[in-house]
């Protein structure tokens, strides 16, 4: 492993951009404020990957020299920079797309769009690197605080109830996560990853922790039944903000929840992992049909990355062997992950874009787009192409390594709900689309083009990693199995 | 003893939160339940805490620093849940 | 350059269809369609043989165009210029020409790229494209039967797409190595893997659906009628071809798997008459010509069938032959039709006579590509019951194309003035493709190992036409005797189908109300406190219970 | 003895546990809160915990009971988040958490003896730092990332509590509390506990290195004092886009970030105290927290803002 304070300023730039913003907020635009801080930071993410991938071995850094199980660790592995990558473009995407801001918005709406957008931004690195249980759940707070607000940032009283219910549903949610650790705690007294790897066991008391932080965590990431709060609040938001709670937000809970069954405690496969599985099924079939019928496109949308967040789920039984990060289930869960968040992020950034050109965004009403707004629209059918998993997309390589690894296990019954939900997916997608090349002329306000060229931009990426080899992908197995670091070098 | 009593306290609390957060239909009383529950989980901790009692200290330093900087964070979410109440309950703000 | 040509086969399409993005160009989209496959067509005259990787090793991406395909691809990239030619007049003056020029050329590029890729993704690629883009062709008209039809195309092409994602992804685990492999190394593997007869049979859902297949045809007369004219005759001259080389591409010939090979063969033979008898109730000639396309899908079905019982390594240059007369035949009687629509006066006994003559090349006319292409094939069939049922294929193909005849007749406009004539643009390439259906199926004959000496043999030339005398006779009999063909709807089976779909509707809604359920709150709440419970009881449960001791 | 204690505070905890959830007067559950949250901080002495005593008093009833109080005043209805459980849900929901009760009650019991415990690492390096309060080094140098962020959560909060305000009241300053005339007892009590409450907070600030206490329990204790002297309208409650007020946020989050840049060049490490001067450092840093932390409670408590500079 290499030492490195990359990822100490990965997750510190954003917060100095913050703080710029607090000292700057009276006699500076936020966005200029914060663009050199969104620059920074995405060179930093690239720089990372950079590093990790000819290095061949993760960036760690034990903070202040403290090291585990006393101190805390930030350590970015190949799965941690693809997120930090993933994040990073969809964060210039975004902030590109909101540089001009729509004609309502205030000076109230703009200072926090950005300010949050920074704080997002770092409690996503920190979700991405940290190796400690507790120092995850502050990611997740900082994750959920800056969130909810920015559900609500349009004021508006269905956006403050979504947010609300985000919020406390959230919060029931961190707090059985902290229980978890608490209890992990009490067993071990070591909370940092790769010291309880060398520790743990799977006894009552470990399971039990496991089972609440898993809960907890599936509360926010929102797997079907557990849902409630996601359709109303990515509906509900700004659009930029949307994309970034719909690739992106969702994406840390999941994550974190893979890293404890797969760093903390292998489990021998069996029936939580069938449990997981079942309920990620549920969440694409059902979800899927409902997206199916929603007449406002950013609510089908929400409902697809519910369906989609299901996907994710189905990895756990697909990657049965000791070391799951070489099994392909392990690629395809991750490429699931990166490329719904490209195409999700284009996806919700077009829909802002044709709200804001509409007026609405009720599906049927869609007519005349393909006209007056052909690369918004070729930016939503790519992404749509990743979501329904064709190729070439990412999200169709996914699929295929999902599929493979459910064929290779004999789990026919998730090769069918992946070929099904695939379908549905096909459905809502051209559903919206066939409206959107229907004939019409309705009034539309100019969009600026470099808008739409950044979102085009994301939903290529989503296509580019389509390119992926179809093998278990090298980069996601760097720094795994993790290893407790003896001292600082 | 003792501390296995505060211990048991702390379990029933999360169980009483959780119930009044599940079937409270008002948000203040959800928003209190949670309050309950998160008082259980930073009981259980300081449990932990006492349990772990060594080297001349009476608890465990690690756990009572974390449910010091859990308080703060779960002010911070009461805050920022009663701030959306308040705009809730309010009358209908013109844009 | 032989590869460069073979890249430029579908990069023209596409970089056509991204140029809609850009104003100025869109304007003219339309009238470039047909310059738009004439790489395609260079390619498949000049780089037979010729072979380009477009990406190296992992991805393995690769182009190789071989004789069958060739034969595909320059059949296809004829037919693409002749509809994209006869489209730019018939579409000038559609409000929607910009969206049907992109769907256009992306089938187009789908369907051409088809012919030569050889590794499994890039199939699966370009088989997508081309059926997906082809939804917007069907769907182009808006009207509520073009609706209908698109949704069925739509729910069964990607159900097509299902079966077959499942069997590469079978078929690419017993191939050597991992990643992507070529289709000619996975299909070696196919006798001997483990999924055999399950790849098999999902091959045979998921081409035999785009083929038309009894009962996966039912989309077809729906569909192939309500598209706009050029539409029609590339969804049915083209498009159902890509379930052809799907069977030429991935079904092992030379293989022991006899038995699937005999019951391909009942499958097609059975498909064949079928489609016949249904097509003869129906009073549109569109939706006649696309149960005729069912019918003919139906006999190169059981040539690929023969193919596979018989172990004969030349089946996918006999089924890419029939194929190819297929395509150029269907295309133009689809384009004729439009040009019936239009004809009038003196026109139209010459017009008439020239659908005659093509309509009767499907049932396999003397000196027609239809004659030529019976003859390639009849040998795979050997002496029994399957050779007698194929060749009586051409007494039922006889008695559809009369009926196909008689109902075009009724076309003819009644009151066009004696000077009236169908337009130069669409005229034009409907003769084009009639021409070619005799040079280029006639020049190609050679490529089949047949001479032109023993199938213009009078012996070979009495096989051909007596069915067809038979088919005549039992036309006659049936005009004169049968009573009034019962009223059977376009898509026959799909009816019985839709019955269920208002039950389906039923699901959706109560789903819709469970998720409502759900997504309140002391429901929410209460399934995380069991979730939490549910999994950490298994959680223990499978771990066994086990109380840490420090 | 230590039982009996144990038990007098168990039971009025959970006796005001279960009151704050059945009782039907949100008013009387709100009042039960403020009881609760102080038979919690005696627990917290109980369990010799008493940093977290002193937050829990001052933050987690205080504070939040607070908060909520004040709430509870300005809403005019209530606001409901759906229909109201009905039986059936109620008892499955009971049953649930019972369960929940029941199983977390069986796994404390089930914890390994003797416990693990890094008590012991916590002490060695404590004269290194120069500080005698373990919990204090734990939050400032062991997992001082932690504590960093927490400053950055209440930032976030902060931030977003703005967001949630009204266009109108843009950087001006929540609404006074309460509305109109302060009564003259409340303003006589704040001159009175002002001056000495102030004194306190500085000594808990002071002893928080080697003693209970430290930046947040003066912090809080400050921003109490604050919102008295806002509510007897001795002080102006902040204004939240004001110049000050956006320094005063940003000064804790810099200057540990700046301290820690330090670590870098003195002792090697990003957030490591160079020896010789640990306390002072850390005594910097910690003061600079504890104005972002005044300045961030106030402001949450207080509320977003609804006025208009200026008025």
């Amino acid at each position: 492993m290499t030492v490195s304070l990359l990822p100490v300023w990965a997750v510190l730039t954003p917060v100095l951009g913050l703080c710029a913003l607090l000292l700057c907020e009276r006699w500076m635009r936020p966005e200029r404020v914060a663009a050199p801080f969104v620059g920074l930071s995405l060179y930093l993410s690239l720089s990372m990957t950079y590093e990790v991938m000819t290095s061949q071995a993760p960036l760690v850094y034990a903070l202040g020299g403290w090291l585990p199980p006393l101190g805390l660790t930030l350590r970015a592995d190949g799965v941690g920079v693809l997120l930090m990558a993933l994040t990073a473009l969809v964060m210039t995407g975004v902030a590109i797309c909101a540089w001009t801001p729509p004609g309502d918005a205030t000076a109230r709406s703009r200072f926090s769009f950005w300010a949050l957008l920074l704080a997002l931004w770092s409690a996503l690195n920190l979700a991405f690197t940290a190796q400690d249980l507790f120092n995850f759940f502050v990611a997740l707070e900082m994750l959920s605080f800056a969130a909810v607000a920015l559900v609500a940032l349009d004021g508006t009283r269905g956006a403050l109830i979504a947010a609300l219910r985000y919020l406390l549903f959230a919060l029931a949610g961190s707090i059985l996560y902290l229980l978890g650790v608490g209890l992990i705690y009490g067993r071990y007294a070591v909370l940092d990853l790769a010291g309880l790897r060398e520790i743990a066991q799977p006894d009552t008391v470990t399971l039990a922790a496991l089972a609440l932080m898993t809960a907890g965590l599936m509360a926010k990431t929102a797997l079907f039944p557990l849902h409630l709060w996601l359709p109303p609040a990515h509906a509900g938001a700004p659009a930029p903000a949307s994309a970034v709670l719909s690739a992106l937000v969702v994406k840390a809970p999941f994550l974190i929840i893979l890293r404890l069954w797969v760093d903390l405690l292998p489990l021998p496969a069996a029936a939580p992992q069938q449990i997981m599985a079942g309920l990620g099924a549920a969440a694409i079939l059902v979800c899927s049909v409902i997206a199916l019928r929603q007449q406002r496109l950013k609510l089908m949308i929400a409902y697809s990355t519910l369906a989609q967040v299901g996907y994710l789920f189905l990895m756990f039984p697909l990657m049965p062997g000791p070391a799951p990060w070489q099994d392909i289930g392990w690629t395809g869960g991750l490429l699931q992950l990166a490329s719904h968040g490209f195409a999700k992020a284009a996806m919700f950034l077009a829909a802002g874009l044709i709200y804001e050109a509409l007026g609405h965004d009720r599906v049927a009403e869609l007519g005349g787009l393909a006209r007056r707004q052909p690369v918004t629209l070729a930016a939503f059918a790519i992404a749509g192409l990743s979501l329904m998993g064709l190729p070439p997309s990412g999200g169709f390589i996914a699929k295929l390594l999902l599929l493979t690894a459910a064929v290779e296990t004999g789990a026919w019954w998730i090769a069918a709900v992946i070929l099904a939900g695939g379908i549905l997916a096909a459905f809502y997608v051209f559903r919206a689309l066939g409206h959107a090349l229907a004939d019409g002329d309705p009034p539309m306000a100019p969009v600026a083009l470099y808008r739409q060229g950044a979102v085009l931009a994301l939903a290529l990426c989503a296509l580019a990693l389509g390119f992926v080899p179809l093998r278990p992908f090298a980069l996601l197995a760097i720094g795994r199995p993790l290893e407790a670091l003896e001292a600082m070098p | 003893m003792s501390t296995t009593l505060f211990g048991l306290t702390g379990a029933a609390l999360v169980g009483i939160g959780l119930f009044g957060l599940i079937v409270h239909p008002t948000a203040l009383r959800k928003l209190l339940a949670f309050n309950l529950v998160g008082a259980g989980v930073f009981l259980v901790f300081g449990v932990l805490a006492r349990r772990a009692a060594a080297a001349g200290l009476a608890g465990d330093p690690v756990p009572q620093a974390i449910v010091i900087t859990g308080i703060v964070v779960a002010f911070a979410a009461t805050a920022l849940a009663a701030t959306l109440l308040a705009r809730l309950s309010g009358p209908e703000e013109e844009p | 350059m032989s590869g460069l040509l073979l890249a430029a086969s579908f990069a023209l399409p596409l970089l056509l269809a991204v140029t809609a993005l850009w104003p100025p160009m869109r304007r003219h989209l339309l009238a470039a369609l047909p310059a738009a496959p004439l790489p395609a067509l260079a390619a498949a005259l000049l780089a037979p043989g010729g072979s380009l990787m477009l990406a190296p090793d992992p991805l393995r991406l690769t182009l190789a165009l071989d004789e069958p395909g060739a034969m595909l691809l320059g059949g296809s990239a004829l037919l693409w210029c002749a509809a994209g030619a006869y489209a730019a007049y018939y579409l000038a003056a559609s409000t929607r020409r910009t969206a049907f020029a992109v769907w256009w050329l992306l089938t187009m590029a789908g369907s051409l790229g088809l012919c030569l890729v050889a590794d499994m993704t890039s199939f699966y690629l370009f088989f997508t494209v081309a059926s997906l883009a082809a939804y917007g062709l069907v769907a182009h008209e808006a009207t509520p039967a073009a609706g209908r039809a698109s949704l069925v195309y739509m729910g069964l092409a990607l159900l097509g797409e299902a079966f077959l994602l499942l069997a590469f992804v079978m078929l690419a685990i017993g191939a050597p190595g991992i990643g992507n492999p070529a289709i000619a190394e996975a299909v070696a593997h196919l006798a001997a893997s483990p999924f055999r007869d399950a790849i098999l049979v999902l091959l045979v859902l998921g081409f035999g659906l785009k083929m038309g297949l009894v009962p996966l045809h039912v989309w077809m007369p729906l569909a192939h009628p309500v598209a706009p004219m050029p539409a029609s005759a590339v969804l049915s001259g083209i498009i159902v071809k890509a379930g052809v080389i799907g069977l030429i591409r991935f079904l092992p010939f030379g293989g022991e798997i006899e038995g699937w090979g005999v019951a391909l063969v009942g499958l097609g033979l059975f498909t064949a008459f079928y489609a016949v008898a249904i097509g003869l109730t129906q009073p549109h000639p569109k939706v006649v010509l696309a149960y005729s396309t069912v019918s003919q899908m139906g006999v190169v079905a059981a040539v690929a069938g023969a193919g596979l019982a018989s172990g004969s390594e030349a089946t996918p240059v006999l089924a890419a032959f029939y194929a190819l007369h297929h395509m150029l035949v269907k295309g133009a009687l689809f384009l004729g039709v439009g040009v019936t629509g239009k004809a009038g006066g003196r026109s139209t006994g010459p017009i008439l006579a020239v659908m005659t003559v093509m309509a009767l090349s499907l049932a396999g006319l003397p000196f027609t590509s239809g004659a030529l292409a019976k003859y390639a094939v009849k040998d795979l069939f050997g002496d029994g019951a399957a050779a007698l049922a194929a060749t009586l294929s051409a007494t039922g193909s006889t008695l559809l194309m009369l009926h196909f005849l008689r109902r075009l007749a009724t076309l003819v406009p009644a009151d066009a003035d004696a000077e009236a004539r169908p337009p130069a643009g669409l005229l034009l390439p409907f003769l084009a493709m009639a021409g070619a259906s005799f040079l280029v199926v006639g020049l190609l004959l050679p490529a089949t190992g047949a001479s032109y000496a023993a199938a213009f043999a009078p012996e070979a030339l009495w096989k051909a036409f007596w069915p067809m005398l038979l088919g005549g006779a039992l036309a006659l009999l049936l005009h004169r005797f049968a009573p009034r063909s019962p009223a059977i709807p376009p898509g026959d089976l799909i009816v019985l189908a839709e019955r269920g779909w208002p039950a389906m509707l039923r699901l959706a809604d109560r789903l819709e109300r469970a998720d409502e359920t759900l997504r309140r709150w002391p429901v929410a709440g209460a399934l995380l406190l069991l979730l939490l419970l549910g999994l950490g009881a298994a959680m223990q449960l499978s771990a066994g219970f086990h109380i840490p001791r420090g | 003895m230590t039982e009996l204690l144990a038990l007098t505070l168990a039971l009025p905890l959970l006796a005001g546990a279960l009151f704050i959830v059945a009782t039907a007067s949100t008013r009387a559950a709100l009042f039960g809160f403020f009881a609760f949250g102080l038979f919690l901080a005696l627990a917290w002495v109980a369990l010799d915990a008493v940093d977290v005593a002193l937050t829990e008093a001052a933050i987690g009833g205080g504070a939040t009971g607070l908060l909520l109080l004040r709430l509870n005043g300005r809403m005019r209805h209530p606001v409901s988040l759906g229909e109201p459980a009905g039986p059936r849900l109620k008892i499955a929901a009971g049953l649930l958490a019972a369960l929940v009760t029941l199983a977390l009650g069986a796994l404390l019991l089930a914890l390994p003896e003797p416990a693990p415990s890094l008590a012991a690492a916590t002490v060695e390096p404590l004269p290194a730092l120069g500080i005698g309060n373990p919990v204090t080094a734990v939050l400032i140098a062991y997992r001082a990332l932690d504590t960093l962020l927490e400053i950055v959560v209440l930032l976030i909060a902060v931030v977003g509590l703005r967001a949630l305000g009204t266009d109108r009241g843009w950087g001006g300053r929540p609404v006074p509390w309460p509305e109109g005339e302060p009564s003259p007892a409340l303003v006589f009590l704040a001159r009175l506990l002002i001056p000495a409450g102030l004194v306190f907070a500085v000594y808990l600030f002071w002893v928080g290195a080697d003693a209970p206490g430290g930046k947040f329990q003066a912090s809080t204790l400050v921003a109490a004092l604050w919102l008295l002297a806002i509510m007897a309208g001795l002080a102006p409650a902040p204004c939240s886009g004001g110049r000050w007020t956006g320094r005063a946020l940003a000064i804790g989050p810099l200057a540990f970030i700046v301290a820690g840049t330090i670590g870098i060049a003195a002792a090697g490490s990003f957030l490591a105290w160079p020896e010789p001067v640990a306390k002072p450092m850390i005594i910097a840093v910690e003061l600079a927290l504890a104005v972002s932390i005044v300045v961030a409670l106030v402001l949450l408590v207080a509320g977003p803002p609804e006025r208009e500079t200026g008025r």
